[in-house]
């Protein structure tokens, strides 16, 4: 059972970094699945948040929509938009997730559009949706993603969504919430944080099969790196199997 | 606000694109004022409710969340009466955002989201339609649309909050930066947004507009309030008494409420919580059909423009039967 | 029947003033009485609204607190404070009513004190309450109140709810609801409105028994009075009898 | 804000007197941050949580509307347990602010509305015990103190409002005036109330503090938010199987919640919606005994300092008996 794709590994990782007793507001997807994986291994109480107001759901399925019925089944609260982004606003909300075309070296994330013209994008996205607001307000942003040097890059085209801005206290001097901003981001090749001054990304640990090498060359941007970088802790049997099993049978998510 | 900006040292932002409603909370009064408060009967149909609500460039929004809990028949006769120039709010938008521009109808947007379906991918013609440059853009956050509607429930015209400072989401909005005088914190300032129109799906509604909802709710309640002219369309039309039996239940009260339709399935092929599961087959065609132009042109010819109206569209796509299967979807009774 | 005492023809007059379709925020006593008198009169669609929440309840009794079961009887909606001070702020109330213990020429009300020590007061009042928040966010004010020059006098000792303010566009530029403010003030003797320039009280018609003399003898400021001022027309049999038998046979407010 | 100020022509200006909490966001967040929102079973009982969960010196809120629906046990409590010093809510107060007026418990308060007891009359010895200069004093008003709750509720500073500008309410509050970034309108600005306790009587509530509130709701689902520490009395404690068969209806959910006590009759001697109506004789003899400060002494030893619990409050004035006569005149089956 010691095989396991990135997808799989990301989850994983992702998994063990929501303790019990916390709050996430998440998405479709991988966040949603890695919630779920917290929520059966050891994070039981882990409260799940959708930004369409449902709270604490008995999820019987992975939802289609942040919105749709599973979000609300046998759910503590079916509540509103506002109230979910309130409750985040105030402080307590622990953990969300993103995604993005783009990210940069402060954590800085674009999911609005590639080109330079706003008003006639050459690519355009969804936008912001909730993701701005749950990078804002929520204590500690994380992101699943393959890495590559044109995702990674010092330049993205649109700032869809705040990291640290220009790093240093710049986060805080712009005016969002004192204590907040990005926390881990998981790839396929590594899992980084931040450095506590700059707030430059830094790499933490590499995970089994990459090398320093890899995890640099596919980042547009220069890395920082931990005194003792170690390897990324692969996928545990129990893992995999409750992943497999319960939270994603259909392999939804972790069969792409 | 230059000067008191010096005098603190700190230069106060401001977003560079249009605010595309009036934010007054004065004028908004004075259009309240003379609004109906009467609990008088309000039965309508879809056609009547478009053909006289709504006129050509006004300001629309719809409620729910994209595919969930959404007025097909009204998104549906907004396309088919070929209405345009309309503003539209593109919060938590997926597939009405969707059907409105494969309509073309809507010449500037507010951008929360809009063009995708969540899990279920871009839709290809909504992605055409805002690269064209036919669409004048001004970008928000869900939160941020939120609490524009919420100040103009409120009847202010502006609500200060949190998040955006510092993005490029903030740049491409219509947001101000303000201090808040009692801690000097930096806040961004949201202009109050009271659409012409809106259309909102619910479970059941009695003939005055008093409503209950199931599920969650996004930003309908507000929305109701903040719009001057609201269409409820209902599952189910329910006895005024069922209303009073329970007021702690009601969700939207009728001096919100303008007109009112029962509309079986009318969230289809939407998810409605507790009734039926989206059709995620008939969205997938949506999404198939858009690749190419002219196939999308066909598929609007007979599922919109040729349909009378949305149990015609029903009947296309099923009827009865498939909103039987749709109903064990959505209960957990159908065996998967 | 045609006898009645000052309290009827004050709840008589008010409820004439409450047209079918209209929405007001009541408190207890006269004011409520009013309302539920236009609704078995000529207003059956008259909304009535609490400030705690209750909206357009089927009134089985005289409520005792603005906020007590009797308000959300078999009504439309139990809401909220905010809901109902929103919707006043939006602009959806048309009438409300006030009380107090001074009120000047330009309808500025004080129920907070007398005294000049706001520290220490020589009388205290409850205070606001919703009285400021009606008086500000509805579209027109009323009053019921008997009048002797202390009540009505030029220096109230404290402004809790606006009326015009100092009159002319004072209350506008105050920041306050453009085309809201003090609409009629009841009294046993007359019924005032206030000129359309000054803002400067104004009365409109005399009540029977009483003299132009008695009116301003009774006012600590000068009245204006309208070009033609009539008899108040008395309460009618029909007022009389169903304010007496059906909306408050037990004469709790009108047995005042 | 002089500078600005020239600029514009106009002057803005700022309520004298004190505000009694911190309305920093940032500092609420730090306090929430560290809040537990485990759902785990929070039980706990009168006695303990004043104990426990209010210091002298807190600002404390009380749920409810006065006499409508109090934590009465809790308010006993208080003054049994002799707290002192701490700062009150006076917002929609009656009944409750005339016990911890009679226990001298607060010495600062932010006036709604208070010592009146509304229709009943006015509490002689709140009146004195506010008249005497013991207690610092800042005017607001009900809709003023629901929206500083509201934005604490909303994680804001600040809340900007179209009341009570121009009058001697705004000069003796707290407030600033500050003008519309859009329009220019001048609006009062009214900062946040993050209570360090609140008491809310709700009429169910599962172990976890998820409640059900029927009837009017006051500001008590903002109040929940806004507050530090907050606990729920309940007439009934409920399966969180009922919450989750209805989520819809969860009123307060278990995050906002420190403690949880069953109270049967909690709000008596005031009205519980659709439970049992207020003791009218009760809340007069309270009124009566008020008139000379040596039979309010009396009363108190015998009602409050005497008795153990609520529960022996409630025995003495009536027990089983009295409810159920109070419970027919709520209900409208005691046939008058």
């Amino acid at each position: 059972m010691s095989d396991y794709n990135p997808m799989e590994l990301m989850i994983c990782v992702a998994a063990r970094n929501l303790e019990d007793g916390a709050t996430v507001v998440v998405g479709t997807g991988a966040p949603c699945a890695a919630s779920m994986l917290a929520q059966k291994l050891h994070s039981p109480n882990l409260c799940i948040m959708f930004e369409a107001g449902g709270i604490a759901p008995i999820l019987p399925a992975m939802p289609i929509s942040v919105g749709d019925s599973r979000t609300i089944h046998r759910a503590i609260m079916a509540s509103s938009m506002p109230e979910i982004m309130e409750t985040c606003q105030r402080g307590m909300v622990d953990y969300t997730f993103l995604g993005g075309a783009q990210i940069d070296m402060y954590g800085n994330i674009n999911s609005t559009m590639i080109g330079s013209d706003h008003a006639k994008p050459k690519v355009r996205f969804p936008g912001s949706g909730g993701a701005n607001d749950l990078a804002s307000l929520c204590w500690r942003t994380m992101m699943m993603t393959v890495q590559d040097a044109k995702r990674f890059t010092a330049n993205i085209d649109f700032m869809t969504s705040p990291g640290y801005l220009k790093g240093g206290n710049s986060r805080y001097e712009a005016g969002l919430p004192k204590g907040t901003g990005p926390y881990r981001i998981i790839t396929n090749m590594a899992i980084m944080g931040f450095d506590d001054e700059t707030k430059w990304m830094k790499v933490l640990s590499i995970n089994p099969g990459y090398a320093r090498q890899d995890v640099q060359d596919n980042c547009g941007f220069e890395l920082l790196w931990a005194d003792a970088i170690g390897e990324t802790e692969p996928p545990t049997d129990d893992e995999l199997r409750i992943l497999r099993e319960e939270v994603d049978p259909h392999r939804y998510i972790i069969g792409r | 606000m230059s000067v008191e900006l010096q005098e603190k040292g700190r230069e106060l932002k401001s977003g560079i694109n249009e605010i595309f409603t009036d934010p007054d909370a004065d004028r908004a009064r004075a259009f309240f004022r003379n609004k109906s408060r009467a609990l008088k009967p309000k039965l309508s149909t879809v056609e009547e409710v478009v053909k006289t609500m709504i006129r050509d460039g006004d300001y629309i929004a719809i409620g729910g969340f994209g595919a969930n809990r959404i007025p097909t028949a009204i998104v549906h006769e907004i396309v088919r009466q070929r209405k345009k120039n309309l503003g539209f709010a593109g919060h938590t938008s997926t597939h009405d955002f969707q059907v409105l521009s494969a309509g073309e109808c809507f010449n500037r947007c507010d951008i929360a989201y809009i063009i995708g379906l969540e899990a279920r991918g871009l839709s290809p013609n909504a992605r055409r339609y805002i690269e064209s440059g036919k669409v004048k853009l001004t970008e928000w956050t869900n939160a941020t649309l939120s609490w524009r509607i919420k100040a103009a429930a409120m009847g202010l015209s502006f609500m200060p909050a949190r998040n955006i400072l510092g993005t490029d989401t903030f740049k491409y909005s219509g947001a101000k930066e303000i201090e808040c005088p009692f801690t000097g914190q930096k806040y961004a300032a949201f202009p109050a947004l009271y659409p012409d129109f809106a259309a909102i799906h619910v479970h059941e509604c009695d003939i005055y507009g008093n409503c209950h909802l199931y599920g969650s709710s996004v930003s309908d309640q507000d929305l109701a309030k903040a719009s001057k002219r609201v269409v409820i369309t209902a599952e189910r039309i329910i006895p005024n008494d069922e209303i009073r039996r329970n007021p702690e239940a009601t969700f939207i009260p009728f001096w919100c409420v303008d007109a009112v339709i029962e509309m079986p399935y009318g969230s289809y092929p939407g998810n409605m919580p507790y009734e039926y599961f989206s059709d995620e087959e008939h969205l997938k065609e949506w999404l198939r059909v858009e690749k190419d132009p002219d196939d999308l042109k066909r598929f609007l010819d007979r599922q919109i423009y040729g349909t009378k109206n949305f149990y015609e569209y029903l009947e296309l796509n099923g009827g009865i039967e498939k909103m039987k299967k749709l109903r064990a979807i959505e209960l957990l009774t159908n065996g998967k």
